[in-house]
């Protein structure tokens, strides 16, 4: 296998390097991929949508086909990682504390049922004591990434970022409180309901304001027939556009980063992780 | 304004989530919007295959942007054939799976309708645009939903299977990728109407595009399963869920083939491919080892799906030898055994899914006395592997005559050998098969004493009828052979 | 841009590639291909790719990390190669 | 030798991009744990990734966002010229690749965990040795 691997990379690295040849120099501003298509975007966008951000635009406006199909594949990875790795069965170990007298308790039995409560409180398999520096710096920390996390949405018009960062560092958040608390407080605050509606919705509005303007009269995603709607600003309908689908892929983005941490984390079964 | 394009994609695309969202609700609502929204974009489908007849190439710009900047959907006589082909297809398969998926996967069968859908949503997506950007974005919607499906077949196998095609299929995705980047670099463009009117002004000795054509050929071969790049292709079908398995092997394989005739016709040219480069020669051979190695193995399977999944590499092996041959006839030959092949793929494994049904388990120790057990099945069966061996009037006997013209035409005396070889191989493999089903001893050895002889154990009739639908259009494609040839290949190759 | 700092950034992507690939340890793997995506959203944010580049920082190596973090603790560290 | 280092500037970027790339395809084909193949993915796209960003590299330009008077309220004071900022189109297309690539890896994840659970192990050479038992 690793002589078939050398065969095969030394041939595919010696048709590549034989394709560099008749590249043009790199960063030559006369070469056809920066003088054909580019020009005319650079030169067309602030005036067509007012968007400053050029790759905001192209990648919500001219080519929104293709990021609406990018936003499919994430809610389809979302999807992939539920149905492979969840597990509804119910587990035979299970570990508990006695809250007054600090006693675990082990329970192999599935037909004992102990509700956690005053009493009872359920443990990891491999309980780490918490740690209070790390709860108290996350505690105050997460607010502040996901405000960051909202400017980036709506900020992407204007400066680098976009819905699918945004989508991130927001899913991040959440990553991040499952880690330093355990992963039933996070479960508890977001229920995997609330996941995967929000990952179906997300796209939706996604393919929603497409349809919405085929119904307004234009093509499929042509965010200038819906300045009828928005009558006190019609100039920048295209940005507005751009921001409502951006949020689309923000609030489907956040949720699979979650689905996808949650399901790898606790293989499927949504009780205990990192 | 004519939306039909875009419905045609959008239908299946909005109704995977809205099932998703109506699982919450009543998990059997997902199933009918699912086939409420590959309906219609069946129904969408067949107006637009009006349209291009009618009117010529439809085109349509999305977000209204004209086709260098924006993206635009271009549908001509060849698109809208494979168009109406996968919806009809996925229509058919999933009135099938309304028994089988209940059975096969139980607890999440919702969300097995959404993925079904945005797997569509792919196959069709690919088939309809006109970008080469937008064409990988869609090949890897339609790779990853195949990577889960098939990773929902028996347990542990099946993930194997499902990993090795994820490492494979992201190599041939990223050689597309790289190849359109390659393109991108020499014209600036990623619209291919605009890609082919620049490449003309390029000379044909350009290291970068014979870089790019490679490329881009390649990773469409690892995506297709030609014969050394055919690995991952067996396990992954044999192990998938009959309800997926049925769907993404007929289509699969014959969309890639779609991607490569449109790479060679419309965006490098036939001029370029043939003239400029001197790689035909290679490529027919290689058709011929693919149809040779392919009937061959398929010879020594002992598992009815097994054997199936070797005689599609084989399948494979006639198309691209096919559209390499160099001429009309070969090309039209290739295109008309897309259409087809995918027909009688498909009646294959709706019997073979009807049997499974039945059955479980489909090794040939279990077929034993099928024909009088399963009927209908075992005609539609039978029907099949007559279109597959090419008898006259079923539909695999046009286009395998249509090959063969044009490898006489074209002096590829071997490439026909290989064809008329591998159809006695499947002739010989076929009738073994029956031999089995007719012959088995009426006893009931192992175990299902309710499948004796003579009692009739059929599948349910909602598996049936996309069966019988199925038969009937592959004799019709038969009889229609010339009419399909003269008002939709010829018009487009010209 | 200054072609030798490009330069010497590129030569520590390489190294790190090599790195992740061949460390004996998957953790490991996990914090070097975490360290490879750093540097590489570094090249990009230099070549004026900033969109590019913060998607690579958000992603690469950020929830990769965590997604491979997260597979090395429900598998094994353990490697042969 | 000036031209060699003519030659070798304008297109190392290039070559360090095939560098990167086998690195990836190497470990894709070669390596026999299922985790290491994942990351050799990763870089492999990573490295077809640099590629399109180099495309979109222009000398004596900058960053695809319109800065100045041109401003996004309606004024148009100044003309953009198209030589002072970066071609766009190649980021936009990457950041779709990124997408799709952390969701083939995360759905690969997936599947090695399923694996493991199944076969307890992630090596190759095991896993066939598990397949052929049965």
């Amino acid at each position: 296998m690793k002589f078939l691997g050398f065969v095969i990379v030394c041939l595919t690295g010696g048709l590549l390097l034989y394709g560099t040849l008749d590249l043009p120099d790199w960063g030559d501003p006369a070469s056809p991929a920066s003088t054909h298509l580019s020009d005319d975007y650079i030169e067309h966008i602030l005036e067509e949508t007012r968007v400053p951000n050029l790759v905001t635009a192209v990648l919500a406006d001219y080519r929104g086909y293709d990021t609406m199909f990018e936003t499919a594949v994430v809610f389809c990875a979302g999807l992939a990682c539920f149905l492979l790795l969840r597990d509804f069965r119910p587990k035979k170990d299970r570990y508990f504390r006695h809250i007054p007298t600090g006693v675990m308790l082990h329970v192999k039995n599935p037909e004992v049922r102990i509700i956690p409560g005053n009493e009872f409180e359920h443990m990891d398999r491999e309980w780490v004591p918490s740690d209070r520096i790390i709860k108290t710096v996350c505690r105050i920390l997460i607010p502040f990434i996901q405000i960051y996390a909202l400017y980036v949405v709506a900020h992407g018009d204007f400066s680098p970022g976009g819905g699918f960062q945004g989508g991130v560092i927001f899913g991040s958040s959440l990553i991040l409180m499952a880690i330093s608390y355990n992963l039933k407080t996070l479960m508890k605050r977001v229920t995997e309901k609330f996941l995967s509606i929000f990952a179906a919705t997300g796209v939706l509005i996604y393919v929603g304001l497409g349809v919405l303007a085929m119904i307004m009269g234009g093509r499929f995603l042509d965010y200038g027939m819906l300045a009828p709607l928005v009558p006190w600003d019609p100039g920048h309908i295209r940005a507005l556009g751009m921001l409502g689908v951006e949020i689309g892929v923000g609030i489907a983005v956040m949720a699979v980063m979650v689905i996808i941490y949650v399901n790898i984390v606790s293989e499927g079964r949504h009780d205990e992780g990192l | 304004m004519n939306h039909m394009p875009a419905i045609l994609v959008l239908a299946p695309l909005s109704g995977a989530f809205f099932s998703g969202l109506a699982a919450w609700i009543k998990p059997w609502l997902s199933f009918y919007i699912a086939l409420a929204a590959t309906c219609l974009s069946g129904v969408a489908a067949i107006c637009v295959l009006g349209d291009v007849m009618a009117a010529g190439t439809v085109q349509y710009r999305m977000a209204g942007w004209a086709p260098p900047m924006g993206i635009e959907l271009r549908i001509d006589p060849l698109n809208a054939m494979v168009l109406v082909l996968i919806s009809a297809i996925a229509f058919l398969n999933l009135v099938a799976s309304a028994r089988s998926v209940d059975r096969e996967i139980p607890d999440r069968a919702p969300s097995f309708y959404v993925m079904y859908q945005l797997f569509v949503v792919g196959l069709l997506g690919v088939s309809a645009t006109g970008d080469l950007f937008n064409l990988y974005v869609l090949i890897e919607i339609t790779s990853l939903t195949s990577y889960t499906m098939i990773a929902l077949g028996e347990e542990g196998r099946s993930h194997l299977a499902a990993l090795n095609y994820i490492f494979i299929g992201v190599i041939g995705a990223s050689f597309y990728l790289l190849g359109v980047g390659y393109l991108y670099i020499t014209t600036g463009s990623l619209n291919m109407q605009d890609v082919a009117v620049i490449l003309q002004q390029i000379p044909g000795s350009s290291s970068a595009v014979l870089t790019a054509f490679v490329l881009c050929i390649l990773g469409v071969w690892i995506k297709m399963a030609l014969f050394p790049l055919h690995v991952w292709l067996p396990n992954a079908y044999a192990f998938a869920p009959v309800g997926f398995a049925r769907v993404v092997a007929p289509l699969m394989t014959k969309v890639m083939v779609y991607v490569m005739v449109r790479l060679m016709v419309t965006v490098f040219g036939l001029e370029y491919v043939f003239n400029t480069l001197h790689l035909a020669d290679i490529v027919v051979w290689l058709g011929v080892i693919a149809i040779l190695a392919g009937a061959f193995m398929a010879l020594f399977q002992t598992d009815l799906r097994k054997m199936l999944t070797y005689i599609i590499v084989c399948e494979i092996g006639y198309m691209v030898g096919g559209a390499w041959l160099g001429n009309t006839l070969g090309m039209a030959g290739a295109i008309l055994h897309i259409l087809n092949d995918a027909l009688m793929t498909f009646a294959l494994f709706l019997a073979l899914g009807n049997i499974v049904y039945v059955r479980k388990q489909v090794a040939f120790s279990n077929l034993q006395g099928l024909f009088a057990a399963m009927p209908w099945t075992m005609a539609g069966l039978v029907l099949a592997a007559l279109s597959i061996i090419g008898v006259p009037p079923t539909c695999g006997f046009f286009s395998k005559w249509y090959l063969v013209l044009g490898a006489f035409e074209a002096g590829a005396y071997h490439f026909a050998a290989a064809l008329i070889i591998s159809s006695l191989v499947c002739a010989v493999l076929f009738f073994k098969v029956f031999e089995i089903c007719f012959f088995g001893p009426m006893a009931t050895s192992h175990g299902h004493h309710d499948h004796g002889g003579g009692v009739m154990t059929e599948a349910p009739v909602s598996m049936l009828v996309p069966l019988g639908l199925v038969s009937t259009a592959i004799v019709a494609a038969g009889v229609y052979a010339g009419t399909i040839v003269n008002t939709l290949i010829l018009p487009f190759l010209q | 841009m200054l072609w030798p700092i490009d330069l010497i950034v590129l030569t520590f992507v390489i190294f790190c590639a090599v790195a992740a690939i061949t460390v004996k340890d998957l953790l490991g793997t996990a914090i070097l291909f975490s360290a490879y995506s750093f540097l590489m959203c570094l090249l990009w944010a230099v070549m004026g790719a900033v969109d590019v580049a913060f998607t690579e920082a958000s992603v690469g190596a950020g929830v990769s990390t965590v997604f491979l973090v997260a597979a090395v603790f429900r598998t094994s560290r353990r490697t042969k190669d | 030798m000036t031209e060699l280092l003519a030659l070798i500037v304008a297109k190392y970027n290039f070559w360090l991009y095939i560098i990167l790339m086998m690195i990836g395809l190497y470990a894709m084909i070669a390596k026999n744990n299922l985790m290491k193949k994942l990351v050799g993915m990763n870089i492999f796209q990573t490295a077809i990734i640099l590629f399109y960003v180099s495309i979109g590299y222009k000398h004596g330009a900058t960053l695809p966002i319109i800065q100045g008077d041109h401003g996004g309220h309606g004024t148009h004071g100044g003309v953009i010229h198209a030589a002072e900022y970066i071609n766009p189109l190649p980021h936009v297309l990457m950041l779709t690749a990124i997408v799709v690539s952390v969701a083939t890896f995360g759905v690969a994840m997936a599947l090695c965990v399923r694996v493991y659970r199944r076969y307890q192990t992630l090596e190759e050479d095991e896993l066939r040795i598990r397949l052929s038992e049965k």
